[in-house]
């Protein structure tokens, strides 16, 4: 059955008009990938889905509830789990209280899922090495490590991370990989925007490319990945 | 059109001084119909009252007067609250050739060298004030400390003061920021200046404005820890609640409605009790004494409003105020008028400090100097 | 035309529209409106153009906030001040001045723009808010030399003063006299200055500092160096706004610590930057022009409201002359709400969506 | 990190710096007791600010009015309580003043409610709009107080017992002061404890960073904001009572002229942070006490000459909590 | 010749560039690798001045830039593009590139200290700028704000600014990071044009070791601020430190 489904969704920004009937389904404790050119429309997808922008025609259903209207908070309090393109860090705070804030269970740091925490340090150092730092002076990679981490510090039914690999070094993205495919594991669904092709295919079941605002293909992603003119006339290139 | 008299009344309807204008103007419409039987109208002249508000902006009352003379064709013109006001209105009477009486601006620059020939006033200027209090003050062995604000309203004042005393010697003049809101300081200053000085010790208060030193003051205890008395003038009835905490305090003021008896008092007293249910106030007395001025002048020109005539009729004109008889002085169109000795006294029936009259200071008694060279 | 506009067209029927009635209404004023009080308030609307105009070029285009306009505004007022009533009416008087001013204001606004790079942006507003509260106190402390709380009344050159006539017989209403030369004096001198406004924020310049504004940290990057832009901005629009604040104390020959350096006027331009539209000179054109004249007949208006409700109790206690401020208040509000890109954003918008 | 002691010194440092200056002790006592006092009071109506202006960037120049209608419902309050009031026991003039506080609160509380939806809510990072649709509440709440009280200044006198002073040689202390002094230990600690214990603080400050962010990380920022912009309204009432019963007479414009001296309190403090609100406060309570002996004239100047100062050694004021 | 001397930076304890002493020649595209946060971008911001060095020189062609601001270096011919997206979000595209153009240009009255003439009249540098948005496929927004770019989109306008800004040395901080794999190369494109142009130095961290591997002429390898590794790109990369450090292999 599907955790998420999306259907028919318009989206405007303002005067503009983004996605133009949106079909999409993510299928409970899988890995989806979403993949389309610059422009395509998957941030604005994903965004729509975590009701940062509303749909103008069209439903999202979330486990069976309807979530086309809901606020953003109720949609996170339903157990989505949301990494935006830019990250979202909050820069003036420090790594500690960034990861306290994504840990809604926890009222001060020591209340933080021990265990857990141990489990990110392992696979992303930096955010143990800067745990007091001001978050703005991470790096780049760092920033979209703190930004994975804070998404996962408390478990979730549904993760949604838009281009996790951007910025991080083959060594990190092995890690997250593993990271993603052991939550898969524990039975978290996972709907991934990425451009990495290669970390695409290691951990999609399905797939779904856009293109200018509606999903043009959908199916599993082992057809996908083997079919390199579907490839080449969705996204330009063979993998 | 012909047969109106319009009189422009300018005042600080709103802004900081909305209270003082509003009273100037209750003040003035008691008084007109006081002066005119109720009728309203002199020589069978309608009298027209044009009011314009200043929001205490001296700019606007400037352009605002212009437009009485100019657009409204007003034949004279009243006014205004504030000080700053009243000196940027004096040259539009000037240029358009018409009286402004002012009322109750106190600046004595206003009938001194600001002034022209135009201007007259039947507001107490702030050497009346000081000299009247100077008049109370004045004995052999008593040192005087001023407490005063840091503008021309408190030194105009001082100074005043200073020239007026001739027995007591004035030991130290303090000036605070105009919007002191802490007197810790400079109490202690005084203090400092006064506690070991032989003989009478008073601190002598000129404070315009809602925080005035006084509660700080009674709060230092000077009284009963170094012997130094408070004194200062009067003021509207809400600043005079701050008395009630000197029984005994004495000065000389411009007017409290129990003081002055005369039946004209007694009429406005009489009066605003019946519209308002309260007693008048400061600048009630002065809206009311404007508006006597106004109409004895005209009743004397026959309900002429040229200017010169008025002009000529009211030079040395005398007329009759809540104040008793008030007369414009030739020389600088200063209206002369009686002052009150007062000593307060706490009474419950009143939410203020009662000031008690000592005796009524006379205009004879009073040098006041005269400022404006013509 | 194009050329004297730099280019930077309404873009908008209506505005265009708007704008000419502007000008052509300012132009005839005297004898569209007769009366002193019309005059006054066209006046004042023609020094409130070029002050606003000069308050967004710090604002709109270079995204300084700051609050020690007013002072400049009053150093070019006292400026005038000062010297006519020291030196007496002339102007030898006028231009020693201005000239005066300016030097002040150039020595003061370089030590500010230099300093609004030490500290941030609402720290820098803040400080400005009360250097400027600072320069008002001092104003009026200096009685000797500025006439204290009071202020300064002094005379004009005859020439542009009331007493001087140069024909009997009023024409269309508008006695012709020094009053009205010296309006037309204020005229071309505001025309003058906004031109030369809207020429400097459509200059290689003007863009550059929308990019500071835009993000300062890049702008340093791809070779501006951002402390002499922003400097030199925050001088030239200091120097603006001392020649507004001299045209001021020419036409109503008075000055004062509440008529040129209060806060009140400082909220006044922030308002009517905003009412206007950020970032555009011709904002300021309108909405100084709505703004004076609203300011100036609201008691007006509300004297007439306050006699059609006359009798009904609330109604009549906030429909009164008395209570004009609350409205003041209100229009603040309500054009926050309804203006968020000021009149001028909202035309050009309206226009672009015609298309 | 280790604490940073430095701030919390100058306030000893100005105050030895100034003996010398004053000369007679028992003045210099007077002065120092009483500068602290007063800076508690401003600490008192500057509080809310931390919380409006401080933690949530609102440039709020509305917080006078929440002042301002805290002293003028005391006045109602006690007025109806004159007995109580008049009475010389100590107690049962607290008995009068610790409900005219409740109800100051509350009504600034509620106005707040108002304010924050129809004035503050549309400008939320603007700090511009913010500062214009501010100035527009403050002027008409000024003009609701005019009419609901009057245009003409109301005298608040001060209950009994809490008049005079208390004498320590020639040194002088006003009783009210002390009250202060206690009122705004009271509310240092409970916002210390508030910020320090909680993750209000910290979703506050993100929220003003990236509000999408903390409302995908679920919360609903929108609430939070309301409820804290509340809370600062109904501090200022509180301190609008003490600022009220210190200058025992009110006017409609007393919010407005407190405003830029807050203001100067914040900044010194640095954003967000109570202790540096306290100290900032305490620090211009001093200066103002010691230039008015030294120097009447420049007291007008003092606290801003302060300001700069303090920023010339920390641009981002002494404990800055929210770095701008 | 741009030369680094013992670049040194310390936030703290922390020190985020140790001594890196380092020559890039003119027609080289030099790769810079290693773990996040191993100090490439601070090194960058070192050299173009963003962040103020601890100890060390910078210097171009001999001459000494350390003690310059941002903007003077850039003038002195250090271009730079940044890891995050870093523009002038309300301006139109075609502005943002043209206020790069015309940084570029002699003396301060043509750069913009140039109060009185108009803007749009400049059609010169216009028409450079218009030059560059075709080269990086960008012409079609070119009127619309980049607040309303997709992310891709607004990567490209990052290296077209530093194209505008016709620099002697190029540093690319990840220019293709978060770009489609069909797009990345139209940038990648661009750098092989200036590789061919021999005159230009280059300097580009990158993460894709497909896109190193291809491009670089050499390597250098920083972790925790350190040069571990510099040389050719096949025994750089076939060197154990970069297994492990870097890509992790040793660990699978
Ligand atoms: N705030 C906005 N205003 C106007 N248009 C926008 C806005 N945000 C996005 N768009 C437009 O919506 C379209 C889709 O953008 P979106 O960011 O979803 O693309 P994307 O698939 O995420 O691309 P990328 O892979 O580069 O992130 C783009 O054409 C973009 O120009
Ligand atoms: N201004 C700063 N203050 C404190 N620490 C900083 C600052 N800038 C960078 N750092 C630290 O220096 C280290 C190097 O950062 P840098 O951005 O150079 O890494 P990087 O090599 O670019 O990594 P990435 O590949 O993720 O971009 C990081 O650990 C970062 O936390
Ligand atoms: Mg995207
Ligand atoms: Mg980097």
């Amino acid at each position: 059955m599907n955790l998420l489904e999306l259907k028919g969704v318009h989206t405007h920004i303002g005067a503009y008009h983004i996605l133009h009937g949106v079909d999409l389904v993510v299928p409970q404790g899988q890995v989806t990938m979403l993949l389309g050119r610059n422009g395509a429309g998957k941030s604005t997808t994903l965004r729509t889905v975590m009701g940062l922008w509303h749909a103008s025609q069209g439903r999202v259903v979330l486990a069976g509830q309807d979530i086309t209207a809901a606020a953003t908070p109720q949609i996170a309090a339903l157990g989505v789990a949301y990494v935006p393109e830019n990250m979202g860090i909050f820069a003036d705070l420090t790594v500690k209280e960034n990861m306290l804030l994504a840990a809604r269970a926890a009222r001060r740091a020591d209340q933080m899922d021990a265990g857990r925490l141990q489990w990110i340090f392992k696979m992303f150092p930096a955010v143990e090495k800067f745990w007091n730092h001001p978050a703005g002076k991470l790096s780049g990679g760092q920033k979209q490590m703190l930004a994975v981490a804070r998404a996962i510090v408390e478990p979730r039914r549904l993760l949604i991370v838009d281009e996790p690999s951007k910025g991080l070094a083959p060594a990190i993205i092995d890690n997250m990989i593993d990271a993603f495919a052991e939550l898969k594991a524990q039975g978290v669904t996972i709907l991934l925007v990425e451009q990495n092709l290669h970390f695409a295919r290691r951990l999609g079941d399905s797939v779904a490319v856009m293109d200018n605002g509606r999903v043009v293909h959908a199916g599993a992603m082992a057809a996908f990945s083997a079919d390199a003119a579907l490839q080449q006339s969705l996204l330009g290139l063979a993998l | 059109q012909s047969k109106d008299i319009r009189i422009a009344h300018v005042y600080g309807k709103t802004g900081a001084l909305e209270a003082y204008g509003k009273q100037t103007q209750t003040g003035f419409m008691m008084g007109l119909s006081y002066a005119t039987g109720g009728t309203m109208a002199v020589n069978g002249k309608k009298l027209v009252v044009i009011e314009k508000d200043d929001q205490g902006k001296p700019d606007l009352g400037k352009s605002l007067l212009a437009t009485a003379y100019a657009d409204d064709k007003a034949d004279l013109a009243v006014g205004t609250t504030g000080s700053g006001v009243a000196l940027a209105m004096l040259p539009v009477a000037e240029e358009y050739k018409k009286v402004l009486i002012v009322e109750p601006a106190v600046a004595d620059s206003i009938t001194g060298d600001k002034w022209n020939k135009y201007i007259f006033r039947t507001g107490r200027n702030s050497s009346q004030d000081a000299i009247s209090n100077a008049v109370a003050l004045d004995k052999e062995g008593t040192t005087i400390v001023t407490l005063a604000q840091d503008w021309a309203f408190g030194r105009d004042g001082v100074k005043a003061f200073k020239d007026a005393v001739k027995k007591a010697k004035i030991g130290h003049e303090e000036y605070l920021p105009p919007t002191t809101t802490d007197f810790t300081a400079g109490i202690q200053r005084i203090v400092d200046q006064l506690k070991d000085k032989p003989g009478r010790k008073v601190v002598w208060v000129v404070w315009a404005g809602a925080t005035t030193p006084f509660n700080a003051l009674a709060d230092a205890d000077l009284q009963k820890r170094f012997g130094i008395e408070v004194s200062t003038g009067g003021n509207i009835l809400p600043a005079m609640t701050a008395y009630k905490r000197f029984p005994g305090m004495e000065g000389a003021t411009y007017y409290y409605f129990g003081l002055p008896k005369n039946p004209v008092n007694e009429a406005m007293v009489a009066a605003h009790y019946k519209e308002f249910k309260t007693p008048p106030d400061f600048f009630t007395a002065g809206g009311f004494s404007a508006a006597m001025a106004v109409v004895t002048a005209l009743k004397k020109t026959g309900g002429e409003t040229a200017t010169n005539k008025l002009i000529a009729a009211m030079e040395g004109m005398s007329f009759e105020t809540p104040k008793g008889t008030m007369t414009f002085r030739k020389e600088d169109h200063q209206a002369m008028q009686s002052m009150y000795h007062f000593r307060i006294k706490q009474d419950p029936a009143f939410a203020w400090g009662v000031p008690e009259l000592v005796r009524e200071i006379k205009p004879e008694e009073m040098q006041v100097p005269i400022r404006n060279k013509r | 035309m194009s050329r004297i506009l730099s280019h930077d067209l309404p873009r908008s029927r209506w505005l265009a529209v708007i704008l000419v009635a502007l000008l052509l209404g300012l132009a005839f004023a005297p004898f569209l409106f007769p009366g002193v009080k019309a005059l006054n308030v066209a006046a004042k609307v023609l020094v409130f153009v070029v002050l606003v105009a000069s308050f967004d070029l710090l604002l709109g285009y270079t995204g300084i906030v700051s609050f020690a306009h007013t002072m400049f505004f009053g150093i070019g007022a006292y400026g005038v001040a000062i010297a006519s009533s020291r030196m007496g009416a002339g102007w030898d008087a006028l231009a020693v001045g201005v000239g005066a001013a300016l030097a002040l204001s150039f020595v003061l606004s370089l030590a500010i723009g230099l300093f609004s790079l030490r500290v941030r942006a609402i720290f820098f507003a803040m400080i400005t808010l009360a250097v400027a509260s600072a320069f008002q106190t001092l104003a009026s402390q200096l009685s000797s030399f500025t006439g204290g709380e009071d202020g300064l009344t002094f005379k004009m050159p005859e020439l542009i003063s009331p007493s001087f006539e140069f024909a009997e017989e009023p024409f269309l209403g508008a006695s012709l006299d020094g009053r009205l030369l010296c309006y037309y004096g204020l005229f071309v001198l505001a025309v003058g200055l906004v031109l030369a406004l809207l020429r400097i924020v459509n200059s290689p310049f003007g863009r550059v500092l929308q990019a500071i504004r835009e993000n300062e940290f890049r702008a340093e990057a791809i070779g501006y160096r951002v402390v002499v832009y922003r400097t030199t901005a925050a001088v030239l629009s200091a120097l603006f706004a001392t020649l507004a604040g001299a045209m001021l104390a020419i036409w109503l020959r008075y000055n004062g610590p509440d008529t040129s350096l209060s806060f009140e006027i400082m909220v006044d331009i922030l308002l009517i930057v905003v009412i206007g539209g950020m970032g555009t000179v011709y904002g300021a054109a309108i909405g100084a022009t709505l703004f004076v004249v609203a300011q100036s007949y609201l008691q007006d208006l509300l004297r007439l409201a306050g006699e059609a409700v006359a009798g009904v109790p609330w109604l009549a206690a906030v429909f009164t002359p008395d209570r004009w401020l609350l409205w003041l208040g209100l229009l603040f509000v309500l054009s926050v709400y309804h203006f968020p890109t000021g009149i001028v954003g909202r035309l050009r918008a309206r226009a672009l969506a015609r298309r | 990190m280790s604490f940073d002691w430095k701030p919390l010194a100058l306030v000893p440092v100005l105050a030895l710096l100034a003996l010398p200056l004053v000369g007679s002790p028992s003045t210099w006592l007077t002065l120092t007791v009483a500068g602290l006092a007063m800076g508690m009071i401003v600490f008192i109506i500057a509080s809310g600010l931390t919380l409006v202006f401080g933690l949530m960037d609102v440039l709020n120049f509305g917080h006078g009015l929440f002042i301002a209608l805290g002293a003028f419902v005391a006045s109602s309050v006690l007025g109806l309580m004159a007995d109580w009031t008049g009475s010389q026991e100590l107690w049962r003039n607290l008995v009068a003043v610790f409900p005219a506080m409740l109800v100051a609160m509350a009504v600034a509380a509620a106005v707040g409610l108002a304010f924050e939806r129809f004035i503050v809510r549309p400008v939320y990072g603007q700090h511009l709009k913010q500062i214009l649709i501010t100035m527009g509440g403050m002027i008409i709440g000024e003009e609701f107080i005019k009419m609901v009280w009057g245009p003409a200044q109301l005298p608040l006198p001060l209950p009994e017992a809490l008049r005079g002073s208390l004498f320590i040689g020639e040194a002088a202390i006003s009783r009210y002061r002390l009250l202060a002094v206690a009122v705004g230990l009271v509310v240092f600690v409970a916002l210390a404890w508030l910020l320090s214990r909680t993750k209000i603080g910290l979703l506050i400050r993100a929220g003003v960073q990236d509000r999408e962010m903390v409302e995908s990380l679920g919360y609903r920022i929108g609430r939070l904001f309301v409820g804290v912009f509340v809370a600062g309204s109904a501090l200022a009432g509180l301190g609008g009572v003490m600022w009220g019963l210190f200058q025992q007479n009110l006017v409609p414009q007393m919010g407005a002229q407190v405003n830029v001296l807050i203001f100067i309190v914040i900044i010194i403090g640095g954003l967000g942070s109570t202790l540096g609100a306290l100290i900032g406060a305490l620090l211009v309570g001093l200066m103002v006490n010691y230039v008015g002996f030294v120097l009447p004239v420049a007291t007008q100047f003092a606290s801003i000459a302060l300001m700069v100062a303090v920023l010339m050694w920390r641009p981002q004021g002494v404990y800055p909590v929210v770095k701008v | 010749m741009l030369e680094t001397r013992d670049l040194t930076v310390r936030f703290g304890g922390h020190v985020a560039v140790n001594a890196v002493s380092c020559r890039f020649a003119p027609g080289t595209l030099t790769a810079i690798v290693g773990p996040n946060g191993a100090g490439k971008t601070t090194y960058f911001n070192l050299i173009s001045g963003q962040l103020k060095a601890t100890a060390g020189t910078v210097a171009l062609n001999g001459r000494d830039l350390s003690g310059l601001a941002p903007s003077a270096r850039t003038r002195a011919g250090l271009g730079r593009a940044f890891q995050l997206t870093n523009l002038f979000p309300h301006l139109t595209v075609l502005e943002n590139v043209r206020l790069a153009v015309q940084a570029t240009q002699e003396g301060p009255h043509r750069r913009g200290l140039n109060l009185w003439s108009i803007w749009s009249d400049h059609r010169d540098l216009t028409a450079r700028a218009d030059a560059i948005l075709i080269e990086v496929a960008l012409k079609a927004r070119e009127h619309d704000t980049v607040a309303s770019l997709p992310h891709g989109d607004q990567r490209k306008l990052e290296v077209a600014l530093l194209m505008a800004l016709e620099p002697q040395v190029f540093m690319f901080d990840e220019p293709t990071a978060g770009m489609n794999a069909a797009e990345a190369p139209v940038i990648l494109d661009l750098i092989r044009k200036l590789k061919r142009d021999r005159s230009k130095t280059i300097l580009l961290v990158e993460h894709k070791m497909d896109v190193v591997r291809e491009l670089a002429d050499r390597i250098i390898v920083l972790v925790n601020g350190q040069l571990v590794a510099d040389g050719e790109p096949a025994e750089v990369i076939a060197s154990p430190i970069v297994q492990e450090a870097y890509l992790g292999v040793a660990k699978a």
